[in-house]
């Protein structure tokens, strides 16, 4: 692999819309994916909203942003990676999210994290 | 007395404080983040069922809708800003930052 | 539920009567919703016939008030729609000085309607308000 | 009471020098001390870690601020609250703080705040 | 790949995240409010003996001074910030935030 | 423990290498300590010989550069031991642009050796450093 390559993953972790992280991690995932970098993005604890269906923030007067994550795909960000036990503690499945994404244990997306050059927690 | 909870239980330690402090018959409103708490089936859906025996629970509208949550535990109320205020006009306020 | 009392177990408000509100803001714009609650919670309570005295900024709540915010133009401008409230329907917008300091921010970027002060100031808001509000994270 | 007069409640929430809640807070306490209100203090959570001894940080480049909550005693601000609960699951005992407090159940805590005209968590 | 975590156990899920994540052998080091995780004898003291099993375990000295922890568990040590620089010299890092 | 290297299971330093180092600050100053252990942290790999290359503010971080910051005199200025440091070191001290522009962060506002570009000169600074640490809450 080319060495100016770097295997980057972003962390969410913040629940969508309380706070500004889960946003601006999402505008720096779009800048970095024209970098061509190996990029991967990993959801985990309350980053797991991020995903959910039907949100609709009119009467917050905020922009939505979860359709964006359905773009990811097409900047060639197709690692997405859903801890499955942050998932099952908020009540929520697969069927929930908006995006195709993979379901891993947490030893695994773990594993994965080890592999990075950069871990970028949002 | 009126308390609000802004934050997710899962990320702050907030609503759990909040529940050891709160008065029988003191209503509880979540909003923002803290409206997580109440989505039907989740980790903290008997701590919501508890809370409720002798408070009634409220959560902002607008906030469950920006998050989609759509089903939310039984007899919480949901309401918005309108009915924040009306709250606020019955009850000194306790905002659980 | 509009314009009606709001059940909870203590009925104390069969008939509506207007309060008069002071706010306490403990964050900045955009990066916590907090400004975003306070301003539709003032917004309400003003259409309903309440009165807001004033939003009192705090910790990083101080940087709702600079004239320099320039968010993207589909986004709401925060610090812009302090100042209308404040043009409008008379809500003072105050900066702690302590925290303005701190932060950067001075008397030269106050928004329109927004001006900075004291602690002491918050304890006249509290002090002559039936309720003071905080928003934070 | 002097219809003036109010019945203020600050509660400490946070832990100190991770952020600024606590000093700023202190900082509120002390001015609205000048105001002769009817002030009181509650340290409930990471809050009751402000009053904790031995404090110094001089290595963090900070200024240390827990010897001011000895001098709110010189501002007649003297009803300081701490939660038991709090303290014990954090491994503290009264020993561990630098000041005289109450130390009460979450209950009684609880009812002391809905006499409250004023509620402000820092 | 070296851990951080900077937020208080009581107050933020971070450590309990970290700990699920982190990977036999990785070191784990405490700052800010994150250091109240290696007091001796609080809440988590069963966890960081946990942890230690298959991780190295420091927390940042200056952070544990300010706070007026003098007791911590047993073989969390305390490093400085050239401790830091020297664990950050020899892995990659993961900040849980 | 000075000078040496440390334990750690992994021992991969017997012989101190040198390292360049990004910083992603993402926090404002005062308001949280990450600002505080950013500076700390980047001190001491000066001292110890290593590089650091540039600290780049996201978030709130942004509020880092302003040159408005007017602490009381008794505490540190964080905002001018980052220009000092930029100065004496070389680290560039970058602040985002659209993050700025949410809290009213301008190029007129920045300190001397700050200055403002975008989310691209992250990814560069991810590119060209063996390390990138982020600081937040």
């Amino acid at each position: 692999m080319d060495d100016n390559v770097k295997k980057i993953m972003h962390v969410m972790r913040r629940a969508p819309h309380g706070s500004i992280y889960t946003y601006e991690g999402l505008e720096m995932i779009l800048i970095m994916a024209a970098y061509e970098q190996d990029l991967s993005v990993a959801f985990i604890g309350d980053g797991v909203y991020a995903l959910k269906k039907n949100q609709n923030t009119d009467g917050i007067s905020m922009k939505g942003f979860a359709k964006t994550f359905m773009a990811l795909d097409g900047y060639d960000v197709e690692k997405l990676y859903v801890d499955r036990v942050s998932l099952e503690e908020r009540g929520l499945t697969e069927d929930d999210l908006l995006v195709d994404v993979e379901l891993l244990d947490s030893a695994e997306i773990g594993r994965r994290m080890t592999e990075q050059d950069v871990v970028i927690h949002h | 007395m009126l308390h609000t909870i802004n934050t997710s239980p899962f990320e702050s330690p907030a609503m759990e404080e909040c529940i050891r402090f709160v008065q029988p018959g003191d209503p509880v409103l979540f909003i923002e983040n803290g409206v997580y708490a109440v989505q039907n089936g989740n980790r903290f859906s008997d701590a919501i069922a508890a809370l409720q025996k002798t408070s009634p629970v409220y959560a902002l509208q607008p906030d469950l809708d920006a998050r989609g949550i759509s089903s939310v535990d039984a007899e919480v109320k949901g309401i918005g800003y309108d009915g924040f205020v009306d709250l606020v006009e019955a009850h000194q306020v306790n905002s659980w930052l | 539920m509009r314009g009606t009392a709001l059940p909870g177990f203590s009925a104390t408000i069969l008939n509506s009567e207007k309060v008069k509100i002071g706010i306490l803001l403990k964050e900045g714009p955009y990066n916590h919703q907090a400004a975003d609650t306070a301003y539709k919670f003032a917004e309400a309570a003003i259409k309903k016939g309440h009165t807001v005295d004033a939003v009192f900024l705090y910790n990083d709540g101080v940087i709702n008030a600079t004239n320099l915010t320039d968010p993207p133009q589909d986004d709401r401008n925060i610090a812009a729609r302090w100042s209308e409230m404040a043009k409008e329907h008379g809500v003072e917008i105050l900066a702690c000085i302590a925290a303005s300091k701190r932060r950067g921010i001075t008397d030269d970027l106050m928004i329109e309607g927004g001006s900075i002060t004291g602690l002491g100031t918050l304890t006249d808001i509290a002090i002559r308000n039936d309720r003071l509000l905080t928003f934070g994270d």
